[in-house]
């Protein structure tokens, strides 16, 4: 029996507001859920919240029983839960190769080794740009290298920012897939997504947020049978 | 970043006008004459400090060799002084332009260049008049072009109307006023909104049609006239210049003093000139030791940079604000 | 000719000071983004340190490693104690923010050793041999050879271990390293402790080599970082073509006597030419970066 | 009339650009392909920020490559940027005012033309607020706002729906689709939302590895086997 | 032994006090403070022995640090907020400059102690008590022609226009008087490489160099020499400056009978009656950390004439106008210190001490090679006339 990540009455403020507020998920490994909701909903705090990029001023984050509140990013990253932060970000002046290498601190060479490969299985596009700086990649490219370099750490929870962002349908896809087959492993996905109808098409539950609040949680074919809820939350910003 | 938002408009003109009003009328006569002219310094200092908060403020360009150019516009005036029998102001104005001028060219090569590396550009700059300085020294009333006499100095004339030290002072608020508004005048309009947008992104303001050299270079001299300005009454401040004022460590150190200060904010580099000028000589009077006031001095300056990223004047500010909304 | 050669040595020996120099900021922005101008100022207190205790009679060994001591402690504390508190802000305010720390050494420095007559010894300034008639001491040679070794290490150790592409990784985004499990406090501390010593290395050097002087060795930041510009603050390699280059052209000036007293002019001149050429076919900024 | 030949670009071994010869007629025009295609390069190439290795660009007798980039804007040609880029700390309308500076025609009323742009893209009651208050959408409003108000004859945007909800979407649609009828502008659309390119293209380009694959009307461009193999791919319910 | 001071009379004196100023200037590269320190220390000694006929002496000391500003701005709150009556033990290399004019407006007399530049002789209001560089320059120099068979010198200096300048020029028109050569190498004073100095003297083809600078870049450049050999190479001379207690252990057995150094003041083992006092005051009034150097002598001897002259004074009409008129008073006063007489009048220039004596440097110490000798340069004319009109001289 694997571990979950729980999160439980998480409140995260800023000095101007409360950027969420008693949030409370369980992201089962596995499984894949989805978290939906309009632009300043808090959906990026959260993904920053939980991986430690952001201060917690209350609630609590657990991987199973160990807490991750005010553990370094690094150590969280080590236990297994990656973050894709919103909007393609890599580490621009260095190579493509380097990037994923990069992520690899928590592995041994010969880990790292293989783990990169896997990445560049999943993403044959990246190993022609190899050697390009990766600040010059176009943007989706630059999002495809944020994705490896989540997959090169081998991670059991893997929380993705606005995934399909400046992506091609084409390797929107490809990623959807992606997804599904980490899933297969057994890995557990917080997905945002700004095209709901292609989350909740992937995901096991699903969680709506609207101004720091949960508006709604439930399996994703309420929210298919009854749009209306999105509507809402999307409508009251 | 920017310390004036925070700010009520008017409120703020009030408070401008109000702290310019004591400074000329009342400070000059209730403080000893030792005080009278560390407070020019001071005041002279901060005009200089104002450009680089508006190179920074503005461009988020950095200048580190602006007290080199405070030296130049010096050296400028202590040569027009010896050479003409022009009056201060004339002297003044044309000093001004022409460190301008030298500032803009300093500033062609760094057009391309953004943050650290433009900072070191203008550092090397500030290094390089550091040499030069001590090579050629600074005309005391001797021949030839460089006007250097193996003894003692000639005289270095004041505006007649300012003979005197307070009188001196109270010249020095008034011009170092103009400066300021003369900058504050350029945020407002069209080359603020410029300068803004390049700041954000160059691509964008290009895109934007703004010609992103042009503005660049409208910065660097504006910045370099109000060093001038200030190595000008500097000159007629001192009388004599020396070629160890003009280090490069000073310009960093100025430049230091002018984010402590906060960016942005006529208030930041009125501070800035205060840190500079007024507080050494504060430690030097109380005795406290040269280099232990270095000690001080410096970690006061880690400590403030640390804590106060919008400077003492944004600090300052957004209490203000506190206390508006306690009002309310 | 033997003047010649004698201005060509004095010259490779400053150079050699201004390449470990430029190296040690380079190592230590390429990791923590840091501009230290610190750097001389921990220079200047290791000199002062080496002297201090081969006064108090101790050993040359000794002396020399606490003065390489001295350099990496000073160093460490600024990384690990004042150094994360800025991590964020703009490179330009992180180095002026160094000048601070700069101040607080410089300041305790020449309050606890006041400018009394000093002069550092290291026992390689009596051996020595004669080269055209030149008499090179060891002290040269070792500052030559160091820097040419030092500089190979550490861009072998930059391009070949992993710490050395975290080192690279955190100096290009701070933020994201950390989110992609790069050990920020630990590589950074690696960081700020290898530039000590180089600081504290050079400082003892110059100290014996040029002046035992710590305002002078403190602003020796200066022309130093006019090396690391020649290296782009990146290229370990050029940084050291840079100091050589700029210390030789120095000295070789001294010959041209309307030129003498404008020498110190060529660090300057140098760093300014080598940026233009950088930045000759620069592609535009698309977003403020710092 | 936009009319493209033998535009080559390479970036190092890259080729991102290979031999475009296309004329541009309509008054929206979409642009998509996968990633690394070539689109913002071509923008770039458009709006002056990259140099072509070859090949002309030719509107209305104006051979475009010749002006430096804020002289094109000046001239008329206004762009987004794939990353939003407004001033943060200026207000909603002095970002949209630096365009005014620039590119105002001589006889316009600038604050007319200000107003009328704000009431627009519906930012009438946010003039006054700073940019860093925004969130992501209204940031993509206050740009399209500044590209807008100096009535510019070219209007290039790159993933102008980047990062927005569909709600915000449906709404950029509705901006998008009527900028030839109020400000006359010719518009190059560049987005990987088929959605929004369907809705508001007459026609539309395909990018491929820098090359042009496809051009001609959006639906039967977006049927075209090439393209679903190089883009779409077996068609997500999109 | 007892220190003996003013009236020497045990008494502790009370009356209001008697504010006197002095600036030094202490911060790299070099320190200054010698001076005041030797004057501070005897103005207590005073204090403790009847005052000025009861009236004790406050003594303000401010520290200029090498900067022209600053020293502007002591100057002005030592002459105008504190009112002192006069300026006593001054040691700066920048102060007199910057101050000379306001001394003069305000009427008030310096009678420095460490000086170095040219502002410090050739101004009505300043007298100093040290010879500065260019007496002792030109006397080093003299020293070497006769005694040593210069040819072609070398004067190292730093490049400050009324400092090295000014010194250097001056000892070149001496060894043109003499027939002889010289070279003035004038250097930055934040110049870093000293070996390129040294090796321009080198490539000038000098036989000797004069050390034209404070102790610290002195020793640095003896430091390269030493490191090329080149103690034999050149014949070494220098000004007062390297005669200082710290010096010997820094210069170690290479420099044995090498170094020739000028001295202003006495030597500091000499059993003179002042030179003991100096010592004895120091000991029992100086602080420690106080400098024992010829800056400290030169300060205790102004200090001990300052006095004598205001104890001849009625000490109801001790104020500015009345001491500067004293001091300009003084003449033909003596001490086992000085070569020559000590004297200021009302001239528009002073330079008082231009005799000196040579020492060398030997096994850990300097022994004097040629006693009191006077030096001749043209710069010195009109001060040969002002003691001709003091009857110093015929
Ligand atoms: N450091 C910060 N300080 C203050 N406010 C912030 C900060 N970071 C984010 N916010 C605000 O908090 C709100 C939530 O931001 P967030 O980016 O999570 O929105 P979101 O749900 O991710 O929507 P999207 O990512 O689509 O824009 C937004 O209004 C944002 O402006
Ligand atoms: N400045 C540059 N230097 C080097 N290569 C570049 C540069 N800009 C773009 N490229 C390369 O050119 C190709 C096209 O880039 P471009 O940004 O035009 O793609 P795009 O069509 O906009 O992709 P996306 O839809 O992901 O934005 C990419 O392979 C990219 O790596
Ligand atoms: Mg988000
Ligand atoms: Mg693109």
């Amino acid at each position: 029996m694997a571990d979950i990540l729980n999160i439980s009455d998480l409140t995260v403020l800023t000095p101007e507001r409360t950027v969420l507020e008693k949030i409370s998920m369980t992201v089962e490994p596995g499984k894949i859920v989805s978290v939906l909701g309009p632009n300043g909903a808090g959906k990026s705090e959260l993904v920053l919240a939980i991986v430690g990029q952001m201060g917690i001023a209350k609630g609590s984050v657990c991987l199973g029983e160990t807490s991750l509140v005010g553990k370094r990013p690094e150590n969280i990253r080590a236990m297994g839960v990656a973050a894709v932060p919103e909007g393609h970000q890599v580490l621009t002046k260095l190579t493509v190769h380097d990037n994923l290498h990069a992520a690899g601190s928590m592995h041994n060479s010969n880990e790292l080794a293989t783990a990169v490969e896997e990445a560049y299985v999943i993403f044959p596009e990246l190993r022609r740009l190899e050697k390009q700086a990766a600040g010059m990649l176009s943007g989706g490219q630059q999002q495809m290298v944020a994705l490896a370099q989540a997959i090169v750490c081998q991670p059991k929870f893997l929380l993705v920012d606005e995934m399909s962002l400046g992506l091609a349908p084409i390797v929107i896809e490809r990623l959807m897939n992606v997804l599904v087959m980490l899933r297969e492993k057994g890995i557990g996905i917080l997905l945002i997504e700004q095209f709901t109808h292609l989350a909740l098409g992937i995901s096991d539950y699903s969680y709506v947020l609207n101004r720091g609040r949960i508006v709604f949680s439930g399996y994703p074919m309420e929210l298919n049978e009854n749009p209306e809820i999105l509507h809402k939350a999307y409508l009251t910003v | 970043m920017d310390v004036i938002s925070h700010f009520r408009q008017e409120s703020r003109t009030y408070a401008a006008l109000g702290f310019v009003a004591i400074c000329v009328i009342v400070l000059p006569v209730v403080i000893d004459s030792i005080w009278v002219k560390v407070l020019t310094s001071a005041v002279i200092f901060t005009l200089a400090a104002y450009g680089i908060s508006l190179l920074y403020s503005q461009l988020g360009l950095v200048n580190l060799s602006q007290v080199a150019l405070i030296g130049v516009g010096g050296w400028i005036m202590l040569r027009l002084n010896y050479a003409v029998q022009l009056p201060f102001e004339l002297n003044l104005l044309v000093s001004a332009v022409i460190t301008a001028f030298i500032g803009m060219i300093l500033a062609l090569p760094a057009m391309r260049m953004k943050g650290l590396y433009l900072a070191l550009i203008t550092l090397m700059v500030a290094g390089g008049f550091q040499i030069i300085f001590s090579a050629i020294q600074f005309p005391n009333g001797g021949a030839g072009f460089l006007g250097v006499a193996l003894q003692s100095p000639g005289e270095m004339r004041r505006p007649l109307i300012a003979e005197s030290d307070t009188a001196y002072l109270r010249y020095s608020i008034i011009v170092v006023v103009l400066g300021v508004m003369l900058a504050a005048a350029h945020n407002r309009g069209r080359p603020g909104r410029a300068w803004a947008m390049i700041r954000k992104s160059e691509a964008n303001a290009m895109a934007a049609g703004v010609n992103v050299t042009l503005y660049k270079l409208w910065c660097f001299t504006l910045s370099g006239f109000l060093a001038g300005v200030s190595g000008g009454l500097l000159a007629g401040a001192l009388k004599i210049l020396d070629a160890k004022s003009f280090p490069a460590g000073e310009s960093i150190l100025l430049f230091a003093l002018s984010i402590v200060g906060g960016v942005g904010h006529w208030m930041g580099a009125v501070i800035a000139g205060f840190l500079y000028r007024v507080v050494p000589a504060i430690f030097n009077n109380i005795g406290i030791d040269a280099d232990l006031s270095l000690v001080i001095f410096g970690a006061a300056l880690l400590h403030a940079i640390m804590t106060a990223p919008n400077g003492i004047a944004g600090q300052l500010s957004s209490l203000f604000q506190s206390l508006g909304r306690q009002n309310k | 000719m033997k003047i010649y050669a004698i201005f060509m040595i004095s010259g490779l020996a400053v150079g050699s000071l201004y390449a470990l120099g430029g190296i040690g900021l380079v190592v230590l922005r390429r990791a923590t983004g840091f501009l230290n101008f610190a750097y001389g100022a921990i220079a200047a207190a290791s000199a002062m340190i080496c002297w201090q205790f081969i006064d108090w009679g101790f050993a040359g060994p000794v002396s020399w490693l606490m003065s390489i001591l001295t350099g990496v402690i000073l160093s460490v504390f600024f990384g690990r104690y004042l150094a994360p508190s800025l991590a964020w802000r703009e490179p330009v305010v992180k180095a002026v923010a160094t000048l601070g720390f700069a101040l607080i050494i410089l300041g305790l420095v020449s309050f606890i050793w006041d400018d009394a007559a000093r002069k550092l010894v290291l026992p390689t300034d009596k051996i020595g041999f004669r080269l055209m008639e030149v008499r090179i001491t060891v002290t040269r040679i070792i500052a030559f050879g160091s820097s040419l070794l030092i500089a190979l290490g550490t861009i072998l150790y930059l391009e070949k271990t992993r710490t050395g592409l975290q080192m690279r990784a955190l100096a290009n985004n701070r933020a994201h390293s950390a989110l992609i499990g790069i050990p920020i406090l630990k590589v950074e501390t690696i960081a700020w402790a290898l530039s000590g010593a180089l600081a504290g290395f050079t400082g003892m050097l110059f100290g014996d080599l040029v002046r035992l002087d710590p305002t002078i060795i403190t602003f020796m930041v200066i022309p130093a970082i006019a090396a690391a510009i020649c290296g782009r603050l990146e290229s370990l390699f050029l940084t050291f073509i840079g100091g050589l280059s700029i210390g030789v052209a120095e000295a070789m000036l001294t010959l041209v006597k309307t030129a003498a007293p404008f020498r110190s002019l060529v660090a300057f001149v140098v760093a300014v030419l080598v940026i233009l050429w950088m930045q000759r076919k620069q592609r535009l900024v698309f977003q403020t970066e710092d | 009339m936009i009319r493209i030949s033998d535009l080559s670009v390479h970036f190092g071994g890259v080729v991102a650009l290979d031999n475009i010869t296309v004329d541009i007629k309509d008054d929206i025009v979409g642009v998509i392909g996968p990633n690394g295609a070539g689109k913002t390069t071509l923008v770039n190439v458009l709006s002056g920020f990259v140099l072509p290795d070859s090949g002309t660009v030719d509107v209305e007798g104006v051979d475009l490559l010749s002006l430096a980039p804020h002289k094109r804007a000046r001239w008329g040609l206004a762009r987004s940027f794939q990353k939003v880029q407004t001033a943060d700390n200026l207000t909603v309308a002095d970002n949209i005012w630096v365009s005014l500076d620039t590119s105002a025609s001589p006889g316009m009323k600038k604050h007319a033309a200000l107003n009328r742009v704000l009431d627009y893209v519906g930012l009438a009651d946010m003039a006054d607020v700073p940019a860093h208050k925004l969130n992501p959408c209204q940031r993509r409003m206050t740009e399209l706002a500044r590209c807008l108000v100096a009535s510019p004859r070219i209007v290039l945007l790159d993933e102008p729906g980047g990062g927005l909800s569909e709600m915000e979407v449906d709404k950029l649609r509705q901006v998008i689709g009527n900028i030839k009828t109020i400000f006359g502008a010719q518009v190059l659309l560049i987005d990987h939302d088929v959605e929004l390119i369907k809705s508001v293209c007459s026609k539309t380009m395909v990018l491929d590895f820098g090359e042009l694959i496809a051009f001609g009307p959006t639906e039967t461009v977006l049927q075209d086997e090439n393209v679903k193999a190089a883009y779409l791919g077996t068609e997500i319910k999109v | 032994a007892e220190p003996e001071c003013g009236a020497n009379t045990g008494q502790k004196a009370t009356g209001d006090p008697i504010v006197v100023g002095g600036i030094n200037g202490n911060a790299p590269p070099g320190d200054f403070s010698g001076g005041t320190d030797a004057a501070a220390a005897y103005f207590l000694c005073v204090n403790d022995n009847g005052g000025i006929n009861g009236r004790p002496i406050k003594y303000i000391v401010e520290n200029d640090q090498w900067n022209p500003e600053l020293a502007a701005q002591v100057a002005t709150k030592l002459v105008k907020d504190d009112g002192v009556v006069a300026l006593v033990g001054n040691g700066s290399v920048v102060s007199m400059a910057v101050n000379a004019k306001l001394y003069k407006d305000e009427d008030v007399m310096a009678m420095a102690s460490a000086c170095a530049i040219s502002d410090c002789y050739e101004n009505s209001n300043i007298v100093s008590t040290n010879q500065g560089p260019l007496p002792s320059g030109i006397g080093a120099l003299k020293f070497a022609v006769e005694e040593l068979g210069t040819e072609h010198a070398a004067c190292i200096g730093f490049n400050i226009p009324n400092n090295g300048g000014w010194a250097c020029d001056w000892a070149g028109k001496y060894m043109e008087s003499v027939g002889k050569k010289s070279t003035a190498l004038l250097m930055d004073p934040s110049a870093v490489d000293l070996n390129s100095v040294y090796l321009q003297a080198l490539a000038e083809g000098v036989d000797t160099i004069m050390l034209m600078l404070p102790a610290g870049p002195a020793l640095g450049i003896l430091k390269v020499a030493e490191e090329q050999d080149g103690g034999d190479t050149f014949k070494w001379i220098s000004p007062t400056p390297l005669y200082d207690p710290t010096v010997p252990e820094a210069l170690g057995d290479y420099w044995n009978n090498k170094l020739y150094v000028n001295i202003e003041l006495g030597p500091f083992n000499s059993d003179g009656p002042d030179n003991q006092n100096w010592i004895a005051v120091m000991d029992k009034y100086g602080e420690d950390g106080d400098r024992r150097d010829t800056f400290s002598q030169s300060g205790y001897l102004s200090a001990k004439f300052f006095v004598d002259t205001l104890l001849k004074m009625d000490p109801a009409e001790i104020n500015r106008t009345n001491v500067t008129k004293a001091i300009k008073g003084i003449s033909g006063l003596t001490s086992d210190l000085l070569c020559g007489p000590y004297y200021v009048g009302d001239f528009d220039r002073h330079m008082p001490n231009h005799a000196g004596r040579m020492v060398v440097y030997a096994d850990n110490e300097f022994k004097v090679v040629r006693d009191c000798y006077d030096i001749e340069s043209s710069y010195l004319d009109s001060i040969r006339q002002q003691e001709r009109q003091l009857k110093l001289i015929q």
